[in-house]
């Protein structure tokens, strides 16, 4: 008999494959927010999936942060623009094997990380993961961390010189 | 000092002979040129008065009594106004003004030189030189006076009265009277709601005694029917015993009545006029072609009054055409398409009828029209019988006429049905031809319009014989029991168009009120049926189709919709 | 009870929970209720009326000395008005977006709920293990600020849903407000966070007990809390999304029925839950200066629910009662008190903090 | 007329603060709310609608009425002149016709067939009153019309003379008439006009 963990790891799965694949490939609808928030469902799957491996300060950040300011930004963004093309849109050639060149990539890089990760169980995540967290990302982390945080810097400077008509 | 003005050309000037010989005067300071001789109310040449002279120069002056086309009378006083005439000295020759104007003198009381003296305007030839002070003081004051007078003995039941809004009591008392009476004794009651002919309700108290019905029926209708019995303030306007008011145009008299002592019964108590919606209009009742005009409110027609058209009616017309609208809103008009007997819609009826006439071959169709249908659906009528090559003919409807307006032909547009080439010299003698083709089987469809052909030979034996019976009527009758298709048509007051009458007057008429339920003015289903049929007429308005008819048939000699004033342009036949 | 005591544990926990959400649900909903009632009473006091004093059920009338008063009282408003809301027709205008304009209303109720899954609202009941939370996460302000941020999704959707402008204009401006004030409210409890050293809402009210109540040490985040909750929330002087003068009535100008009564609902749990993180963080939550200790008998926990509720009342009345007291704020006024005034004041006080923290309590 | 230019103060920092208004909001709002929040002792301020009633002043403009002379006679003579003022179109007379039924009172010869004000279309102006020649219609009390369909609230000429009352006023065709048959000795031999009552 499964566990309930089990069960739930294969749901929150199935969910995000599920949605991850409506929200890029409706056969449905072609409506940019029905695709938006197919996403939004993809982030809290796999929010849930985050539960599941105990990172509740991880799956709290991701539904914050991206269901709940991200996405809505994007939503945002499709109602005021009103983008219709995209319903109409054909395939394009040399935009699909880009696409699959870096899902390719990733993918690679995914398989080679997992086959190298450690067995699940030595890895201790304590209850309540958000000082450690915070330790690691300070010390050990603390360079990428930074090097993040100035890069996050630099797209806030970039977007505010472009919106800025004078400036053109 | 402004500039001479010329009369407006009316009918009346341009009857004159060319230079008419004209007379100088001036009315409230303006300097006219008038005509020295005008038409009287037979239409010979008279010498001008100063009502006709202050007319000339715009300016209105207030009369009960006098009427264009009745024979003056001047009892009223009404028009009473100030004038002058050039001075004479003892030299016989005019007295002038230090500038060298002439000198005029103001018309006065011979025995009290201070007190000005008035002249009835209506009855008074204008002289040369001549003033009239149509608004001077002492002309407001006599009218004033006048006024006064009149309402002595007045009721003041306007509220009750039917005349009330189109009254001249009523506009004359805001405009020249005083607001209130000084009269304050009682005053004399005289016989009210009396019943003076079958279409005419007397009010003695509200008369004010201007003899318009006395002279209209003794000089124009030669029925010397009533009188003036009763001296002084008893004066009261009556039938003369022995007589009775019926002739076939006492409800002029009611027009004519400046006040509201003459009613019709028929519009007694119907509606305030006020509410009344006019509508220019042509009567149909025969080939005279009043004009008249439509009074309706919301849909219905209250009532019919002649509308004044020298070249035709002059501003009379008979009881029987006045009255002849009482069933247009008749609760059996037909209000539904019927196909095969069975309530049906406009566009199904059409399809099938578009369908079975595009097929049907030459000959095998005939058109029975009616002339008191309008020139325009006549003309369609023409364009499908030519495309089908079908027999056509339209009914006759003969009576006996009168000396005055009635005509002998009982259609409306005899001769619009004939230059159309519907109907040929004499109306109806294609009928038996039509006959014989269906009882001969040669004849298979047939299009009716407006007329019961079962009782003009066509019975309804015959038409069980077709194989289809295309109808539009607006009442029922046989041969709209008998059709296969039938098309509620509309009145004349519910659509547009143009007749022509006996004497070759074109004439256009316009829409009053809406069709009952599914009826529609002939014009549109018959151009649909016939851009259906025959091809398009490449227009789709009544004016288009009217200037596309007159580009083709000679006879109307390519007269433009635009150039049809509201009286009509005489054709030359 | 022995029958209970003899179950496992984990069934145990499992009744248990169920039995809180059970409670904590039903009397959320009719403290919904309730608060339209006194929002109304309160607002037409305040308006110098006399407010709903009229509904009632036939035969409320006929109780003894009682029943005219009870009548009067108002206190049957709220089941006709929620009566009223189940039997009117429920209208759907044509070319709707059917699928969001359906989901919209769910979406915009639920979050308000889930929320109050990781509040405290009470010490302990009976046993020491039976704590008075549904679910004690160490990462439950995270937890209630995702949530939350969720909630968002049903305004805009109903906006976009109705495929009408108004509703248009009140989801985008709502988008933009929402987002705006989450940011200066997240930042405004970092400063509680760093004093307590803890995520979990049980260990702020531990640090209360203790310490005092975090309003005296924070009151700056507190004011920050405090009018970031109007905003979010959609409250006067912050409604802008559905401000009536301009706006019709905003995202929910065409909904109808029981899903127009979901958004109002919606509205009123949102005040709810606010309140009780108002409470919990800066109020102490079921703690009193003197009554820090958690209960060990029955009376004491329900008294600390009581204190709990108590609380969370008073903020429900500062709510209604501010609707009146400030005119609606213009757009651009209430951007600007977020972005350039709330979010500078909440940086500097985690900064000053963190200094205190780091050099003074060390 | 100049235009007045008034300045306006740019608000100091303190004011800027919005604590202030918040301050004047409270104070407001909690001496209303002190006022006439019944726990606090007092009693309401507004009336009690149903079950107290607004005395209406004199003169106040309320439902037109069609009102009866002292005989319990209709006044109305059909003019339509109420109908032709009426600026929201309520007020709707079908005349008696031809063949109409006669007054039911002496001399007046005319009274409308039916006459119906749409009240949910009047606008209580009072220009029918205004314009009747006839005293016939008056603008009453009546504030609270209430009615469950639309057709409910077309009041007809029965339902107007119920609610409109008797209205003493001089009866001006009973003057009329009075003064009418006074004068026997009317000249005329003609058959004298026959007043049916």
């Amino acid at each position: 008999m499964p566990e309930l963990t089990d069960i739930l790891f294969y749901a929150f799965a199935g969910l995000t494959l599920l949605c991850g694949f409506l929200c890029v490939a409706n056969p449905f609808s072609r409506n940019p927010v029905t695709s938006a928030m197919f996403l939004v469902l993809t982030i809290i799957s796999m929010a849930g999936l985050y539960v599941l491996l105990h990172a509740f300060f991880l799956a709290a950040i991701q539904v914050l942060v991206y269901a709940g300011a991200v996405m809505v930004l994007f939503l945002f963004v499709i109602m005021l623009l009103d983008i219709r093309e995209e319903e109409r849109r054909k395939l394009n050639g040399a935009a699909v094997g880009v696409g699959a060149i870096a899902v390719g990539t990733l993918a690679g890089i995914l398989t080679r990380a997992l086959w190298h990760a450690e067995p699940l169980a030595k890895v201790a995540t304590s209850e309540g993961a958000t000082r450690p967290l915070g330790k690691i990302l300070f010390t050990q982390y603390l360079l990428p961390f930074e090097v993040l945080s100035i890069l996050l810097l630099v797209a806030m400077v970039g977007v505010i010189l472009l919106s800025r008509k004078e400036l053109k | 000092m402004s500039a001479p003005v010329t009369p407006p050309a009316t009918a009346a000037t341009q009857a004159a002979p060319p230079p008419p010989e004209t007379v100088t005067v001036k009315v409230n300071g303006k300097t006219v040129q008038v005509p020295k001789t005008m038409p009287n109310w037979q239409g010979k040449p008279e010498a001008t008065t100063m009502l006709q002279a202050a007319r000339c120069a715009g300016v209105d002056i207030p009369h009960y009594c006098y009427h264009d086309k009745l024979p003056v009378a001047g009892n009223c006083r009404m028009c009473l106004v100030e004038f002058g005439t050039p001075m004479i000295g003892p030299d016989r020759k005019p007295v002038l003004n230090e500038d060298g104007s002439p000198k005029i003198a103001r018309s006065v009381l011979p025995y009290e030189p201070g007190t000005p003296r008035g002249a009835i305007a209506c009855a008074t030839p204008i002289s040369p030189g001549m003033e009239i002070y149509a608004d001077s003081p002492a002309t407001k004051q006599m009218r004033e006076a006048v006024l006064e007078s009149l309402l002595i003995n007045h009721p003041l039941d306007c509220p009750i009265c039917d005349q009330a809004g189109e009254c001249k009591l009523q506009e004359y008392s805001v405009q020249h009277g005083q607001a209130e009476s000084r009269f304050v004794e009682a005053k004399v009651h005289k016989p009210k709601a009396v019943d003076l002919g079958p279409r005419i309700i007397l009010d003695d108290e509200r008369c004010v005694l201007c003899t318009r019905c006395i002279r209209f029926t003794k000089d124009i209708v030669n029925d010397d029917a009533l009188g003036i019995v009763n001296r002084g303030s008893y004066n009261t306007i009556s039938a003369f015993p022995g007589k009775t008011f019926d002739n076939n145009y006492t409800l002029n008299t009611v027009d004519l009545c400046p006040v509201g002592a003459l009613t019709s019964k028929d519009f007694r108590f119907k509606m305030r006029v006020w509410f009344l919606k006019e509508t220019a209009s042509v009567c149909t009742t025969c080939g005279t072609g009043c004009n008249t005009t439509i009074g309706s409110r919301e849909g219905v027609v209250h009532r019919l009054e002649p509308r004044a058209n020298d070249a035709v009616n002059g501003p009379w017309m008979c009881d029987t055409g006045r009255l002849n609208y009482k069933w247009i809103a008749r609760a059996d008009r037909l209000k539904e398409v019927r196909v095969g007997g069975r309530k049906s819609t406009w566009s199904t009826a059409l399809r099938e009828i578009t369908a079975k006439l595009s097929t049907a071959p030459a000959g095998s169709v005939a058109i029975v029209a009616s002339a008191r249908q309008t020139n325009e659906e006549l003309f369609l009528l023409k364009r499908l019988a030519t495309k089908l090559g079908a027999i056509t003919d339209s009914i006759a409807r003969e009576g006996e006429p009168d000396r005055l307006l009635v005509s002998g032909d009982r259609n409306p547009n005899s001769t619009g049905a004939r230059l159309t080439g519907v109907s040929f010299t004499e109306a109806g003698i294609q009928l038996p031809k039509i006959a014989a083709g269906i009882a001969s089987g040669t004849i298979r469809s047939l299009i009716v319009f407006g007329e019961d052909v079962t009782q003009h030979g066509i019975d309804a034996s015959l038409l069980a014989k077709l194989d289809m019976l295309v109808v539009s009527d607006i009442l029922p009758n046989a041969t709209t029991e008998a059709a296969t298709h039938l098309l509620p048509g509309a009145a004349a007051p519910e659509k547009r168009g143009t007749f022509v009458n006996v004497k070759g007057r074109l004439q256009k008429f316009h829409k009053a009120v809406e069709a009952p339920g599914d009826a529609r003015p002939e014009i549109e289903f018959l151009q649909e049926l016939a851009d259906a049929v025959a091809g398009p007429t490449g227009t789709s308005t009544i004016e288009g189709l009217f200037n596309r008819m007159t580009a083709d048939i000679p006879a109307f000699g390519g007269v433009q919709w635009s150039a049809v004033g509201d009286t009509g342009v005489t054709l030359s036949l | 009870m022995d029958f209970f005591q003899n179950l496992d544990p984990a069934v145990q926990f499992f009744i248990f929970s169920a039995v809180k959400i059970g409670v904590v649900f039903g009397v959320t909903m009719s403290f919904v209720a309730y608060s339209v009632l006194v929002e109304r009473k309160v607002s037409a006091w305040i308006q110098d009326r006399v407010g709903p004093n009229r509904t009632s059920p036939p035969i409320a009338q006929f109780i003894p000395i009682l029943g005219p008063f009870l009548t009067r009282l108002g206190i049957f408003q709220p089941m006709a008005d929620g009566l009223k809301f189940l039997l009117k027709e429920d209208f759907t205008p044509n070319y709707v977006r059917l699928a969001y304009f359906w989901l919209a209303p769910a979406i915009a109720v639920i979050p308000a709920f889930l929320t109050l899954a990781v509040i405290p609202f009470g010490s302990t009941l009976g046993n020491p293990d039976n704590k008075m939370v549904i679910a004690d996460l160490d990462v439950g302000i995270l937890y209630t600020f995702g949530i939350v941020s969720l909630g968002v999704y049903g305004i805009v959707l109903a906006g976009y849903a109705a495929n009408s402008k108004y509703p248009f204009l009140g989801g985008i401006r709502s988008t933009a407000q929402m987002i705006s004030y989450e940011i200066a409210m997240g930042m405004s409890v970092v400063s509680v966070f760093l004093l307590v050293g803890d995520l979990n809402l049980s260990k702020v009210i531990e640090y209360q007990a203790h310490g005092g109540w975090l309003v005296f040490k924070q009151p700056l985040a507190f004011f920050i809390f405090l009018v970031a909750a109007f905003a979010e929330t959609n409250r006067l002087p912050f409604d802008l999304p559905e401000s009536e003068s301009e706006l019709v009535g905003g995202y929910h100008t065409e909904y109808s029925s029981m899903k127009f009564a979901l958004f109002f609902l919606g509205e009123y749990a949102n005040m709810i839950a606010s309140s009780a993180m108002m409470v919990t963080l800066f109020f102490g939550g079921w703690t009193l200066p003197f009554l820090g200790e958690p209960a060990s008998g029955l009376l004491g926990g329900l008294l600390h629910i009581g204190i709990f509720v108590a609380k969370m009342a008073a903020f429900m009345i500062l709510f209604i009662w501010v609707r009146w007291m400030f005119p609606r704020f213009r757009y651009d006024q209430l951007m600007d008190l977020g972005w350039r005034r709330f979010i500078p004041l909440a940086l500097a006080n985690i900064l000053v903090t963190a200094l205190v923290v780091a050099f003074v309590n060390r | 007329m100049s235009t007045k230019v008034v300045e306006r103060k740019p608000l100091s920092a303190w004011e800027r603060s919005y604590i202030p208004s918040f301050l004047g909001g409270l104070g407001v709002t909690w001496n209303h709310f002190k006022r006439t929040a019944p726990f606090l002792g007092n009693k309401p301020i507004t009336m009690e609608y149903p079950e107290q009633k607004w005395v209406v002043p004199e003169g106040y403009r309320g439902a037109p009425y069609l009102v009866k002379d002292q005989e319990g006679a209709t006044k109305c003579v059909s003019c339509q002149l109420c109908e032709f003022v009426c600026p929201p179109k309520a007020i709707r007379i079908t005349p008696p016709g031809e063949n109409g039924q006669p007054a039911d009172r002496a001399n007046a010869e005319k009274m409308p067939r039916e006459f119906e004000i749409n009240m949910l279309r009047c606008i209580f102006c009072g220009l029918c009153q205004e314009v009747c020649p006839e005293e016939a219609i008056f603008l009453q009390k009546d504030y609270s019309l209430t009615g469950t369909s639309r057709e409910e609230m077309v009041y007809n000429k029965e339902k107007l003379l119920k609610l409109g009352g008797t209205h003493a006023g001089i009866q001006k065709w009973k003057h009329k008439l009075e003064e009418a048959e006074a004068q026997e000795s009317f000249p005329v031999a003609t058959e004298p006009q026959k007043h049916s009552h």
